[in-house]
């Protein structure tokens, strides 16, 4: 036994990582440092180059990221909410509050086995989730979360998000088809029916505000909407913002029309046969299906990231400049303001809480409290200061009081049957939305001067 | 009378490899002759869940459902496939059949074209061990039966018992009787209100149901001792008297029994979804329900007032004054609004009961061991679901002779053969709920 | 205990009854033959005075000797339960005609009965087990039913003290021998 | 149904709200124990009367009764024995892997401890097919356990159940019943045989004064360890009065012998 081995047999577990990883380390950092010095300046010309690209690569990258915590948020929001109608008090357990629910949601999924039962045909079993999961997320790209925060700008933004909306269908219908389960068939072909007669009416009644807005741009129908809350289209296009609504949520397959996975007639619909984190990718999109549907809502109607009043006098935090203290300056006051700071938070506790309270706790608490301050403080500060952080607080208020209706309407409402949501899109909707549409242009003609010709 | 000659067996057919034992079945019966026979060793019966394993899954997977010839021409007509038609098997492991109900459903798209019930999956076989049980047992047996309302399913058992012995039951006893009985009625009319809902997507109706049943179930449990199998009724009477936990309890739920249920069946009545979802779906009319055998809330949702207590009064229902909500369209809206408007007149009768709740025993003076006169005798009661009825032989024994039971629900689900045909499929499940079948009565 | 009712069925039914009618507590018990079940049945729902329009129960019964199967009727106009007794079925080979003419729901109450006792019912479109599994061969409910027939042949056989292949086979000498019985009628 | 069309979904949207901020009707379990009633019979527990001794006396009723054969119990009998019976469950020891009783939280027995001796249950078997597992010879298939063995060992009790498949506590029930079926070892056993050619050479007296000098008769239970049995069978060959100490014939005993013998084998206590 040579010299090596006998140490290594000799090393405790934690030694043994340390040996590996130092290395591993070390090396990593002398070809990160290389590649900069060598590759750098031509990488960065490159990027500089072709900055669309880049910035459609980093923006697809940043959504993906954003869908997951979002999907995590919903479901918990979904959990208490839904729990606390019903009388019940909802997830408590794991984490502050059960707020680790959905992450353990997503780890038991994640660990359980997910396998393709005989029968299916396998590649369209996998790759099902996968489109139905793509399609919704890449349609966060068009949504404009603040000025100068979105993904891509195209000028046919609505288009490409109905077009994604439609591409979830393509993934449901695969996903009903390969499992070779006579329920899941039956939810998947449901899934395609409703989800196309409910497009058209959802896009007819998206025309009139796009009539009204000039552009299909979402940037441009936002700022269209600028100004005070009397400016939203949801003022100017009552009738299609209610079609809209309603369409949207036979779109999410959300509650009064949640045909495809009806538990209570065919099983788990079209995702009765997955398991593991396939079915977690259903569960997901999902819920990035009612953030979408939300956020599209209030960014077409409620006029995204605008704020319902205007500020009558200007604002800003010129006079504040940050950098006159020095790295050091910086440094003192964090150091300040955090032991001042949790020791008064600590006191505050101490007297309000009572007995309770030990030391140590009171500290904790302080600190905790400490924390909300500051983030509260910064928060203000940057949504005085910059107009994507108070475009980023009304745009996600606007889409979570949508989310928080999608998630009231399914605690509170019985699902409908499948002829009668035909029947409802083909005889209510389609009709609506045209009427709509044709007062919507007819108004447009007549008010614009000379329009006429 | 010499003991009754037993002829021979009847020579069942029985597969050749268990007649291997040497003394063949049709042995002569005499006396004492002692049938040595070694347990014939195991042929694999269809029903082995092991044989699906072994066998090999074959290239083309899919097979008929009845993996055996069919026997009656009805089978035979269900199960040979129209062209567009395939049959979808709802249970018995499925979410919105309450409990073990099998529907096998041909189909074509979503329209249901026929549909076969298959039944006997929750099977105990309990005439069978009440035969072979005293009298005191037998009541115990017999609350599984229908365990959404078992003190029901006591009452026909214990009242044909009372005949068959000629007991005469304390007043007490049968005020305490009609009180609990009427609580259950109520804890189990919400109940089917909450799985109505559930069946048809709402998730919040349930839970209000559950939390209302539990306040009626700890009640009882306070009087009974148990919170669903209860076996608090005895021949002559009942297991305990009131006691002050049971009437404190009940009084401050009566308080507010009224407003939490008009609030309850509010969320479902003008619901405009769930109304659409019931109305002129599954409609009963009045021949056929009569022609089934239907009894209860469904047949009085098609118009026929029939409650067995008013039709055929028992225990103290003569005296109490509460009306039979009865309707005429007989769909599944008429079903689930009846019941509604039963628990309003369970409430007015808990009312009566309380008031003029009489003393004295609870129990009446019987000896220990029951034996009684050999005869026959029928009791029927009116449950949540429709009329229970026990058939009870004694041959002078202490273990009854036959105990027939007959489950409401049992013929109740039977008019799904001809409600289904030509719905869709989603409304299976809004026809079974408002049937509101319990399958432990059903497959007894 | 109806008075009327009895002066009723015998006016209609004279000549079909095989016995007195007997009359208990709050019921009323007519025996006839398997053979006459039909008239009988016909009689009682449709004509006026009588009007038994509810079929309470439909059961099988073996007492030992004979089987029989009982239907309980309810009408409006008398406040008894009718019990009718179809009297005289041979173990061996038990038929009766079926009542699904007059109540369709009749029908499972037939097929429980055949699944229990093997009680043939002619005229039941759909007369097959309805608890039993498809491939169970004997009648549970017999009185000379001998569970480790079948249950030897089931997945967990044999198991229950109650399936011990040592049973006894006859009637007459059952583990309660001590236990006196009159026999049923 | 109201004419506006919303009404009735709005009216069901407005009382999910109000009882979103209604009192929740959740009990948390482990912190907040639920009032349970007074007469709740769904307690399984052994009963205790107010001088604080066990109600129960483990008479197996429930056990034999129980439709699911769930019940299993142990306890002291008179004898000061502790018998652990499982009731029903034990009659099917062998289907009881270890893994089904770990599974159920129950202590898994340890095949090397018996906590009573282990005997070879060959004859039993030999007995149990002689009647043919047939439970309305347990009294003969007992006596016949004690002649072979001398007493009946708990084993013997259990193997009979577990292959007859009669319960545990029927059969233990009827053992303990009858008097002359004993559950210790006698040290020693004096069988007396009565057939009609030993009775005619005065097989009867030697009887009466070997019971006379132990202290017990034939058909009692042996007292200071000597039991006194009938010979169920004449030896064939064997002396007329034959009488047998544990098995061998001793030669021709007079009365008088045979009370000397009583004493010299009662350990002179009897005397």
């Amino acid at each position: 036994m040579s010299f090596a081995t006998r140490t290594w047999d000799g090393m405790s577990l934690r030694a043994r990582l340390l040996a590996i990883l130092i290395p591993v380390a070390i090396v990593a950092a002398l070809v990160t440092v290389g590649a900069i010095l060598l590759l750098g300046p031509p990488f960065l010309d490159f990027l500089g180059a072709n900055m669309p690209l880049v910035r459609f690569v980093v923006a697809a990258v940043a959504i993906l990221l954003l869908t997951v915590p979002t999907a995590f948020i919903l479901i918990y929001l979904e959990l208490k909410v839904i729990a606390r109608m019903n009388l019940r008090v909802g997830p408590n357990r794991i984490g502050p509050w059960g707020a680790a629910m959905s992450v353990i949601h997503g780890l038991k999924v994640l660990s359980k086995e997910d396998f393709a039962p005989t029968g299916t045909d396998v590649t369209v079993f996998t790759l099902a989730p996968v489109v139905t999961y793509m399609a919704s997320v890449m349609s966060l790209l068009v949504i404009p979360f603040a000025p100068g925060l979105f993904g891509q700008d195209f000028n046919i933004g609505l288009l490409f998000f109905f077009s994604m909306g439609g591409l979830t269908v393509v993934g449901l219908l695969m996903a009903g088809w390969s499992s070779f389960n006579k329920y899941s068939l039956l939810g998947g072909l449901r899934s395609a029916a409703q989800i196309i007669s409910y497009e058209i009416p959802l896009t007819l009644s998206v025309v009139g505000v796009i009539i009204l807005a000039g552009s299909m741009s979402m940037n441009r129908i936002v700022l269209a909407q600028s100004g005070s809350m009397l400016d939203w289209f949801v003022f100017k296009q009552p009738l299609a913002a209610l079609i809209f609504f309603i369409a949207a949520t036979a779109e999410a397959n959300r509650t009064p029309f949640d045909m495809t996975e009806a538990d209570s007639e065919i099983v788990a619909g079209f995702a009765t046969e997955y398991s593991g984190m396939r079915f977690g990718f259903f569960f997901f999109a999902e819920y990035v299906n009612v953030f979408i549907v939300s956020a599209l809502t209030a960014t077409v109607f409620f006029g995204g990231w605008t704020a319902p009043f205007n500020w009558p006098w200007a604002y800003n935090l010129n006079w504040f400049h940050p950098l006159s203290f020095g790295i050091l300056g910086w440094v003192l006051i964090v150091a300040n303001v955090v032991l001042v700071g949790t020791v008064l938070f600590a006191i505050a506790a101490r007297l309000l809480g009572g007995r309770e309270w030990g030391l140590w706790d009171a500290l904790g608490l302080g600190f905790l409290f400490l924390l909300v301050a500051v983030a509260g403080l910064v928060g203000t500060a940057g949504f005085i200061a910059f107009d994507w952080v108070a475009g980023i607080v009304w745009f996600m208020a606007k889409t979570y009081f949508f989310v928080i209706t999608f998630v009231w309407m399914r605690a509170t409402l019985p699902r409908v049957r499948v002829d009668q949501l035909m029947g409802f899109a083909w005889k209510w909707l389609l009709p609506a939305s045209l009427l709509n549409l044709f007062v919507t242009a007819a108004a447009v003609i007549l008010t614009t001067p000379g329009g006429a010709r | 009378m010499p003991a009754p000659q037993h002829p021979p067996r009847p020579q069942t057919a029985r597969p050749a490899a268990s007649a291997a034992s040497p003394a063949s079945a049709a042995s002569p019966a005499s006396k004492g002759a002692r049938r040595t026979r070694r347990p014939a060793e195991r042929q694999p019966s269809l029903d082995d869940p092991r044989i699906m394993l072994d066998r090999q899954i074959s290239s083309d997977l899919y097979e008929p459902i009845p993996p055996y010839p069919t026997r009656t021409e009805r089978e035979a007509e269900f199960y040979t496939l129209g062209d567009g038609e395939m049959f979808l098997n709802v249970g018995p492991h499925h979410p919105a059949t309450h409990g073990v109900l099998r529907l096998v459903l041909k189909l074509s798209g979503e329209q249901i074209v026929d549909v076969d019930p298959v039944l006997g999956y929750l099977h105990r076989g309990v005439e069978k061990i009440c035969e072979n049980s005293d009298y005191y047992h037998v009541i115990d047996q017999v609350d599984p039966l229908e365990y959404l309302s078992s003190l029901f399913q006591e009452w026909p058992a214990v009242l044909s018992f009372e005949k068959l012995m000629d007991v005469e039951v304390p007043r007490r006893a049968e005020y305490i009787r009609v009180l609990s009985g009427e609580l259950l009625r109520i804890s189990s009319h919400i109940l089917y209100m909450g799985f109505l809902a559930l069946d048809l997507g709402g998730l919040t109706p349930i839970l209000y149901g559950f939390i209302e049943r539990d306040e009626i179930v700890e009640m009882l449990a306070a009087l009974t001792g148990a919170r669903m199998l209860f076996n608090y009724f005895r021949i002559g009477g009942v297991n305990g008297d009131l006691n002050h936990e049971f009437m404190s309890r009940l009084g401050d739920w009566m308080s507010r029994a009224g407003r939490q249920t008009e609030a309850n069946a509010g969320l479902l009545n003008e619901n405009e979804i769930f109304v659409r979802r019931m109305r002129g779906v599954g409609t009963l009319d009045r021949a056929t329900a009569l022609s089934y055998g239907v009894t209860g809330g469904n047949l009085r949702a098609s118009g026929v007032p029939f409650d067995v207590r008013r039709a055929h009064p028992y225990s103290i229902y003569p005296e109490l004054e509460f009306n039979i909500p009865t309707r005429d369209e007989g769909d599944s809206l008429a079903r689930y609004l009846i019941r509604v408007d039963e628990i309003r007149e369970s409430l007015k009768i808990i009312d009566q009961c309380l008031h003029n709740m009489p003393d004295g025993p609870v129990m009446a003076k019987l000896p220990r061991l029951l034996r009684p006169r050999p005869g026959r005798a029928w009791g029927a009661v009116e449950g949540p679901r429709g009329m229970l009825g026990v058939y009870a032989i004694s041959d002078g024994s202490d273990q009854p002779f036959r105990f027939r039971i007959h489950d409401p629900s049992f013929v109740n689900l039977e008019t799904v053969t001809t409600l289904l045909p030509g719905h869709l499929l989603a409304d299976t499940m809004a026809v079974v709920a408002s049937l509101d079948p319990v399958m432990g009565g059903i497959d007894k | 205990m109806d008075r009327s009712l009895r002066s009723r069925l015998e006016a209609r039914l004279g000549d079909y009854l095989r016995a007195p009618v007997y009359q208990r507590n709050d019921e009323t018990e007519i025996r006839i033959d398997p053979g006459a079940v039909p008239e009988v049945l016909r009689l009682l729902h449709d004509s006026v005075d009588l009007r038994f329009e509810i079929l309470a129960d439909l059961a099988g019964v073996d007492t030992g000797e004979v089987m029989q199967v009982v239907y309980h009727l309810w009408s409006p106009m008398s406040f008894d339960w009718l019990r009718i007794v179809a009297d005289g079925l041979s173990r061996d080979d038990p038929r009766a005609p079926s009542a699904t003419f007059l109540w369709i729901g009749a029908e499972w109450l037939e097929r429980e009965a055949y699944d229990m006792f093997g009680i043939i019912f002619e005229g039941n479109r759909d007369l097959r087990r309805i608890f039993m599994p498809p491939d169970y061969t004997s009648f549970p409910l017999r009185k000379d039913f001998l569970l480790p027939d079948d249950a030897a042949r089931s997945p967990g056989g044999g198991v229950r003290h109650v399936e011990r292949t040592h049973a006894p086979a006859t009637l007459a000498d059952d583990p309660k021998a001590g236990i006196r019985r009159a026999p049923v009628s | 149904m109201s004419f506006v069309p919303g009404l009735g979904i709005a009216k069901g949207m407005a009382l999910t709200m109000r009882r979103f901020f209604a009192p929740k009707a959740t009990i948390q379990y482990p912190e907040t124990a639920p009032d349970i009633a007074v007469r709740f019979r769904g307690r399984l527990q052994l009963l205790y009367d107010e001088l604080g001794n066990l109600k129960c006396e483990t008479c197996f009723q429930c056990a034999a009764a129980c439709p699911v054969e769930c019940i299993d119990m142990g306890g002291f009998d008179t004898k000061g024995r502790f018998h652990v019976h499982w009731g029903a469950p034990e009659q099917y020891a062998e289907r009881r892997e270890e893994s089904a009783l770990r599974r159920a939280g129950r202590p898994v027995p340890d095949p090397a401890y018996s906590h009573f001796d282990a005997i070879d249950s060959a004859a039993i078997d030999g007995i149990l097919e002689k009647y043919d597992f047939d439970q309305k010879e347990m009294l003969a298939i007992l006596e016949s356990i004690q002649r072979t063995y001398g007493y009946i060992p708990v084993a013997a009790v259990k193997r009979v159940s577990q292959v007859s498949g009669a319960p545990y506590a029927l059969i233990y029930g009827r053992a303990t019943y009858y008097s002359h079926l004993r559950f210790e070892k006698p040290h020693h056993t004096v069988a007396v045989c009565r057939c009609t050619a030993c009775l005619i050479a005065g097989a009867s007296r030697i009887a009466r004064s070997l019971g006379g000098a132990l202290g017990t008769e034939i058909g009692r239970p042996p007292a200071g360890g000597v039991a006194l049995e009938q010979l169920p069978g004449h030896i064939p060959g064997a002396a007329s009065p034959l009488v047998t100490l544990d098995g061998t014939p001793q030669p021709r005993l007079t009365a008088a012998a045979a009370a000397a013998l009583g004493r010299t084998l009662a350990g002179g206590t009897v005397a």
